[in-house]
């Protein structure tokens, strides 16, 4: 009883906090001055027809790096925590699920295909649409998910997909470094030519690292699953 | 105003949603709602010009999430119940 | 200068290559980790190197564009000294998680490089969000290492740690967008330097940002989640969460202070105050060594928080960032190096479940890290804390100060029982050798005694010759395993030498206590020589407490002299410990010891400084109230009996004998700087006379009922301090001289007796007196010298005791003190019972059979009393040679109560004439035994076993020996005078802070909910204050 | 009238954003099950995400993306400029998602983990460490 006193004074003393703040901020008319620098610049800075994608790779690029070794960070913990030694599985086999049926197999394959290209699609495109590299290596995540799914024995290949995180990884700190060297700073995405704003090879190494983000992402997700499923050595 | 509106329900269903979420005594319903506050959220983000952010939320917050939660929740042999032992024996009113 | 960014390159690439490197093998992979921490140490050195000398500080933009639509990254002092600190810990940490690395899985040496990543890019990024996205790595970073190497306890722990962490940085998301929407930017410095945040919006958006560095920071009460992880994990992840961690987050909260108003800034400093004093109470009560250091790590972290945020309020130190960034950056590195080795140190006792002493080297790390984090000399947070109490005793903050010393005090308590523990090991338990698991620990006490020595040498107190005791200190132990006469006749060169040094400097008055206080260590450390072997331990800590006690003489500032003074404190009270029972006794020692240094150092700080030691008023009367403390007066003398007992035989003479005169010298020091007059005026004077005087009587009260020949002489000591005190508060000439004679006078005749008694233990094996007996003719050196000594102390005649008697009175009466005169008289009755007993039961009757081949005591024990002796003897016949120079130093301060006519000292009473007493004496013994030898005739020589003659039914066991409970009558009838009410009152006291700590502690329930609850609930209850304030 | 003023004065999105935060405050103060605390923490940080894009809402303005129409033309990228939303927020949004999410799961995986080394569901079954 005295527990839910002291919880409900709590979230209340938090609502005093926040509400006033929420509420009272109400809805700003225009953007502000850097929010309308991003606007007006982005496109003749870089290229980006998605200003979103702009900020979020190459003026904030630094945060998005930190958020890609977030997640690394992330997959590491887990695959350090969820091993199957620790999982108490030992060396027996997975428990056998019922396996599914022909056309679901054949199905999901096809569809696994297909997502995988839409994802593919979805960060080669991060710079002009809507969407980018962490989208699509979801939808790549969800793609491999499904095949797991339709095929409850098969291990994700654990080699791949270290693979693609480690190369794709160094390889988008490599892209940084070349802005370091070739344009006018650690990750400046005008390492290479901006190209004309709207078409698929503009926007400098935007689309690049946007790619290689997906692939890491899709593979550490996957890796997480992966985990979780109790495949982890 | 319409777009207000619409945004307006949405935030009252996604609160409703995190409530059940909250209140929920299945953990499966629980993660679902979760889910669901997600989903909604998505398309409070997408009224609001937020395209990315829209699909990112329904793509991780709605949909991947939601996968690792009943992964781990299958893996932590845990019973849906949420106040239940290891053994799944309920323990109702036991605290 | 090195761009950082290259540094994060080099991170994430090893980071995300590793699990490929891996396949090359776990060494290789772990070299990649352990390289690239060296990498950023390197880089930060390399910024400090540019820094101090004169480098300007450098942002770095990433994207090639700069602030604000860019992300920068700054490097300055603080930054370039957070990301060394950082790197450092993680070096020391990651040593000793080698071998867990490498068994676990890699995911361990992953989350290892991500956290120290991500604590450097706090410390470096300048934008908000930014600060968002290194303070999530790290956390993941260390969320990953808390479970790496699955300790099932420490995965409870990091799960209530996730939840923390999960409020934390929901709390600063939203302080983040709001700072954003207001000030429309989120680079740190733009938005300190607009207006935009000043409004209630802007504080409450401020606020949100501040209370999540906060929670991040451990505050209490929202930091059971930290605790438990401090407590439960590897002790390298502690290391890093407790040194680096708390580096980066105090840097975080040090970046922001900017965006805070005043009502925030209190906040701060009031949260960290809080958690500086309830960290230290809960500290107190807890015995598993990994949690009381978590405490204690929560606690210190609050302090430096709380001192960043009142200096930056203005009204701390002289004004600024510089006083800040010394003063919490002093104490920041204390505590960083401090606990990493701490940590890591007794994380591997905890690991073996070790129950024994500590091997020497890593025994000698474990001292120098827990005197560093307590404060003492001359580690960085000595400096550090100075600097902070003169500046709050500046500003008038007394409150604060109050807690910042007595938390200090706490936490010297509960890390000093916890190294008692690790120096004594226990019984029967084999010692504990950590091999090479010492190096992290052992390094860190030698960056912390560098530091702290260049930080004093080149600061504060450049003179060297106050550094003599820690070089000496040191050049024994490194020759501590050379054999006992050599170190013996080094701290017998080293104390000359140091005499020799520093006597042109001395006035008279130092000069007169240099040969007590330099002369009695060296005396002791002869008589250390009184068994073989290298005796390890005892004279690096001899010598060292021998110079400290010149250094205390030779001090010139306040700070000079309180830096020789803890340094006295430390190394005696390391001879303590040493001793064989002596780890509760030390632990008193050392907690009255800086009880009453800490309020010394208050009135210090406070007084200011005019060729003495404090002004007049209640600065000074800090000063007295901390002297009194170390003499031991009355009320404040429970660690005096158990120390001088237990410590080693020769230690407890230079303690009672020598170092027991370093407070009556401050003393004297302090009533000169004020023209011979004591603070607060003559009601001062007239209760310190009466202390004096309940000290001398209650300390012979006292020895009268020991048992142990130990005790009773160090109560013996606490009375004669009594007197010393007594005389010296009467303020006039004759007290002044009494004061100085009875000091001189007690130095060598308890010398003497500590010195005969240490022999008569040696030989014997007990300290009991009733398991001695008849030891007259087998030890007649050792009888002789206790003879004189005990008739010097009693102040019968013939000897220089009779003097000093006769000076007391003649003082006393002078002084109309007639009441004071009789209690006096009383109590000196009452010491020659105690006294008689030492010659009775020990060296008359019969012998024990057990002793019967019990020899004269060694010659390292023997001749010092020897020439003790000689002196007694000529100072007895000559009483000139003692008091000439003693009055000649009081001088003509006062008006002359005493005069010398020839060999005759003429006081307004009368006169007293040494030489004559001496030869009256003589003469009337010599017609006695002249008479003798005339009329008897055949004298039986009777034996020592004959019943008849020696009264004794030689029975067993002991209690029924006459000697047993010798005085046991007089307890019927005084008894209700030497009832331990100080004990009992120091008890209780205790027992209240106990319970306040327990009552605290009672928060931390273990419910990793509850923790959350805390959490929120100190959110709620800090922005209420923020509306009060 | 004032209903609707005041509603149209406030931010809706803010308002169910921060109702969202306290609901999953409320949810990780009380439920103690391991996996109720990740799933109120999930409810938390989408309501915190919920505030932080409310301060980019502008009513009326579009995505701060420039469509192919517009992208050729270098004049009209200003007048494309005073049509669409701050940017900054949704690029924030799209880190702390990203973050959420790799929290979350490695605090699953501590409640896996927990649960296969035989611990109980509860939180308070967690509480050796105390005092």
């Amino acid at each position: 009883m005295m527990r839910r006193v002291l919880v409900f004074l709590a979230v209340a003393g938090l609502a005093w906090a926040l509400l006033p703040l929420a509420l009272g901020s109400g809805v700003p008319e225009a953007p502000g001055a850097l929010a309308t620098a991003y606007l007006t610049d982005a496109p003749a800075d870089f290229g980006a027809a998605n200003i979103v994608t702009a900020i979020v790779v190459s003026y904030r690029g630094f945060d998005t790096l930190g958020e890609v070794a977030v997640l690394f960070a992330a997959t590491a913990g887990v695959g350090a925590l969820l091993t199957r030694k620790r999982l108490g599985l030992g060396d027996a086999e997975p428990e056998a699920k019922p396996a599914a049926t022909e056309i679901l197999v054949t199905a999901t394959g096809l569809l696994t295909g297909l997502l995988v290209m839409f994802g593919v699609y979805i960060f080669l495109h991060g710079h002009l649409t809507p969407g980018g590299g962490f989208q699509g290596g979801v939808v790549i995540a969800t793609a491999l998910l499904l095949g797991l799914l339709a095929r409850p024995e098969s291990h994700l290949s654990h080699g791949i997909l270290a693979a693609v995180e480690s190369l794709s990884g160094a390889a988008y700190v490599g892209m940084g470094l070349l802005g370091a060297f070739l344009a006018w700073g650690f990750l400046d995405p005008r390492a290479l030519p901006l190209g004309r704003i709207g078409s698929l090879v503009s926007a400098g190494s935007i689309p690049v690292i946007y790619s290689l983000i997906g692939l890491k992402v899709g593979a550490e997700l996957s890796g997480i699953l992966d985990a979780l499923k109790g495949d982890r050595e | 105003m319409l777009v207000d509106v619409a945004l307006l329900v949405s935030g009252i269903v996604m609160i409703a949603a995190g409530i059940g979420a909250v209140l929920a005594r299945s953990l499966l319903v629980s993660i679902l709602l979760s889910g669901g506050v997600s989903l909604a959220a998505s398309l409070v983000f997408l009224l609001m010009g937020a395209p990315d952010v829209a699909m990112t939320e329904a793509a991780i917050g709605s949909g991947l999430t939601t996968v690792v939660y009943l992964y781990a929740l299958a893996r932590a042999r845990q019973p849906d119940e949420e106040d239940s032992d290891p053994l799944g024996n309920s323990v109702k009113g036991g605290r | 200068m090195v761009n950082p960014l290259w540094l994060f390159a080099l991170s994430l690439g090893a980071a995300f290559l590793l699990p490929l490197v891996d396949r090359l093998g776990r060494r290789i992979a772990l070299v990649l980790v352990h390289g690239v921490t060296a990498a950023w140490l390197a880089a930060g050195l390399s910024w400090l190197a540019v820094l101090l000398s004169g480098g300007e500080a450098a942002e770095f933009g990433t994207a090639g564009f700069r602030a604000p639509l860019a992300i920068v990254l700054r490097v300055g002092l603080a930054e370039a000294a957070g990301v060394t600190a950082i790197a450092l810990t993680g070096l020391l940490a990651a040593f000793s998680l080698t071998r867990s690395l490498r068994e676990a899985p890699l995911g361990g040496a992953m989350a290892l490089l991500m956290a120290l990543m991500g604590l450097s890019g706090i410390v470096l990024t300048r934008d908000l969000f930014n600060l968002f996205v290194f303070l999530e790595i790290s956390a993941i970073g260390t969320y990953g290492l808390l479970g790496f190497d699955d300790r099932k306890p420490a995965l409870r722990s990091a799960f209530k740690y996730m939840i923390a962490g999960g409020l934390a940085s929901s709390l600063y998301l939203i302080g983040v967008i709001y700072v954003y929407r207001l000030a429309d930017t989120l680079n740190l410095d733009i938005a300190a330097a607009g207006t935009a945040l000043s409004g209630p919006a802007g504080t409450a958006a401020v606020f949100f940002l501040l209370a999540a560095l906060l929670v991040e920071l451990k505050p209490f009460p929202a930091n059971g989640w930290a605790v438990d992880a401090y407590e439960t994990a590897h002790p390298g992840i502690s290391a890093i969460l407790s040194g680096a961690s708390a580096t980066a987050l105090l840097l975080a909260l040090w970046k922001i202070l900017p965006l805070l108003g005043p009502a925030h800034l209190s906040l701060v400093a009031g949260s960290g105050l809080a958690t500086f004093a309830a960290g230290n109470l809960v500290g107190a009560r807890q015995d598993r060594p990994l949690r009381m250091l978590g405490y204690s790590s929560v606690a210190q972290v609050g302090l430096v928080a709380a001192v960043a945020a009142l200096a930056r309020l203005g009204g701390l130190g002289d004004g600024g960032a510089d006083f800040a960034a010394a003063v919490a950056g002093g104490l920041l590195l204390n505590h960083l190096l401090a606990k990493t080795g701490l940590f890591l140190l007794a994380g591997a006792v905890e690991d073996d479940d070790a129950r024994g002493r500590l091997a020497p080297l890593s025994l000698a790390a474990a001292g120098v890290l827990s005197a560093a984090l307590v404060g003492l000399p001359p580690f960085p947070g000595f400096w550090a804390k100075w600097r902070l109490v003169r500046a709050l005793a500046d500003s008038g903050l007394w409150w604060i100060l109050a807690i910042v010393l007595g938390g200090s005090l706490l936490e010297a308590f509960y890390v000093f029982r916890w190294l008692g523990l690790r120096a004594k090991g226990e019984a029967g338990e084999a010692p504990v050798r950590l091999g090479i698991r010492s190096a992290g620990p052992v390094l860190a006490a030698l960056l912390l005694a560098a530091a702290g020595a260049l930080a004093g040498i080149r600061g504060p107190v450049p003179d060297l010759l106050l550094w003599a005791p820690w070089a000496a200190a040191a050049i024994l132990f490194l020759l501590d395993g050379t054999p006992g006469w050599l170190k013996g006749l080094l701290s017998v060169a080293a104390a000359a030498a140091f005499g020799a040094a520093a006597w042109d400097r001395l006035d008279g008055f130092r000069q007169f206590f240099a040969v007590m206080l330099l002369g009695g260590g060296a005396l002791f450390s002869i008589a250390a020589l009184r068994k073989g072997g290298p005796r390890r331990g005892l004279h690096p800590l001899l010598a060292a407490a021998t110079l400290a006690l010149g250094a205390i003489l030779v001090a010139r500032t306040p700070l000079e002299f309180f830096f020789a003074w803890e340094t006295m404190t430390a190394a005696s009270w390391l001879l303590v410990l040493r001793g064989r029972g002596g780890e509760k006794p030390a632990l008193s020692y050392i907690v009255f010891g800086l009880g009453g240094a800490f309020l010394l150092m208050a009135g210090l700080a406070a007084g200011g400084w005019d060729g003495g030691i404090a002004a007049a008023g209640w600065p000074g009367l800090l000063v007295l109230v901390g002297l009194l403390v170390k003499a031991g007066a009355l009320g404040v003398h429970v660690w005096l009996p158990g120390s001088y007992a237990e410590s080693d035989d020769e230690s407890s003479g230079f303690l009672s004998s020598a170092l027991s005169k370093a407070p009556i010298f401050a003393l004297f020091a302090l009533a000169l700087s004020l023209g011979a007059a004591l603070p607060g005026g003559p009601w001062t004077s007239r209760a310190l006379g009466w202390l004096g005087l309940a000290t001398a009587l209650g300390g012979a009260l006292y020895a009268v009922y020991q048992e142990d020949i130990k005790r009773t002489l160090a109560y013996s000591s606490l009375g004669q301090i009594g007197y010393i005190l007594l005389a010296f508060a009467a303020m006039d000439q004759a007290g002044w001289t009494t004061s100085l004679y009875l000091a001189l006078n007690h130095f060598l005749y308890k010398s003497m007796l500590f010195l005969a008694v240490a022999g008569v233990i040696q030989r014997t094996g007990t300290r009991n007196m009733y398991e001695m007996g008849g030891l007259i003719k087998k030890m007649p050196v050792s009888f002789l010298s206790v003879l004189m000594a005990i008739i010097a102390l009693s102040g019968v005649p013939p000897l220089s005791g009779f003097g000093g008697k006769w000076l007391l009175y003649s003082t006393l009466i002078g002084k109309g003190w007639y009441l004071e005169t009789a209690v006096a008289f009383f109590a000196s009755a009452v010491a020659f019972l105690y006294l008689y007993r030492l010659i009775h039961s020990i060296f008359l009757g019969q012998p024990k059979p057990s002793q019967a081949n019990v020899r004269e005591a060694p010659v390292a024990l023997v001749l010092p009393q020897l020439v003790l002796m000689a002196v007694l003897m000529a100072v007895s016949v000559f009483p000139r040679l003692m008091l000439d120079p003693i009055l000649a130093l009081v001088g003509d301060r006062f008006p002359a109560a005493f005069v010398f006519e020839g060999t005759r000292l003429r006081s307004a009473l009368g006169y007293w004439d040494g030489t004559l007493t001496m030869i009256v004496t003589g003469g009337v013994f010599a017609l006695c035994l002249v008479w003798m030898l005339a009329n008897l005739h055949n004298p039986q020589s009777v034996k020592q076993f004959n019943i008849v003659f020696a009264a004794e039914r030689p029975l067993r066991p002991e209690t029924t020996h006459y000697a047993w409970r010798f005085f046991e009558p007089y307890r019927k009838a005084l008894g209700f005078l030497t009832r331990e009410r100080a004990e009992r009152f120091w008890d209780a006291f205790g027992t209240g802070a106990a319970s306040v700590g327990g009552a605290l502690r009672r928060l931390y329930t273990g419910n990793g909910q509850t923790y959350a609850l805390h959490v929120v609930l100190y959110v709620a209850v800090l922005y209420l204050l923020l509306g009060v304030l | 009238m004032s209903l609707l003023e005041f509603v149209s004065r406030i931010n809706p999105v803010a308002a169910s954003g921060a109702v969202l935060v306290l609901v999953g405050v409320w949810g990780v103060l009380a439920r103690p099950n391991l996996f109720k605390i990740a799933i109120a923490t999930s409810v938390m940080e989408t309501g915190v995400n919920l505030v932080i894009l409310s301060t980019g809402y502008i009513r009326g303005r579009t995505a701060p993306i420039l469509d192919s129409a517009v992208a050729g033309t270098a004049t009209d990228a200003a007048g494309a400029a005073a049509r669409m939303t701050d940017p900054v927020p949704q690029a924030l949004v799209l880190t702390a998602i990203v973050i959420g999410l790799a929290v979350t799961a490695l605090q699953l995986s501590y409640a896996v983990r927990l649960r296969a080394a035989g611990g109980g569901s509860s939180i308070e079954s967690y509480g050796d460490e105390k005092w």
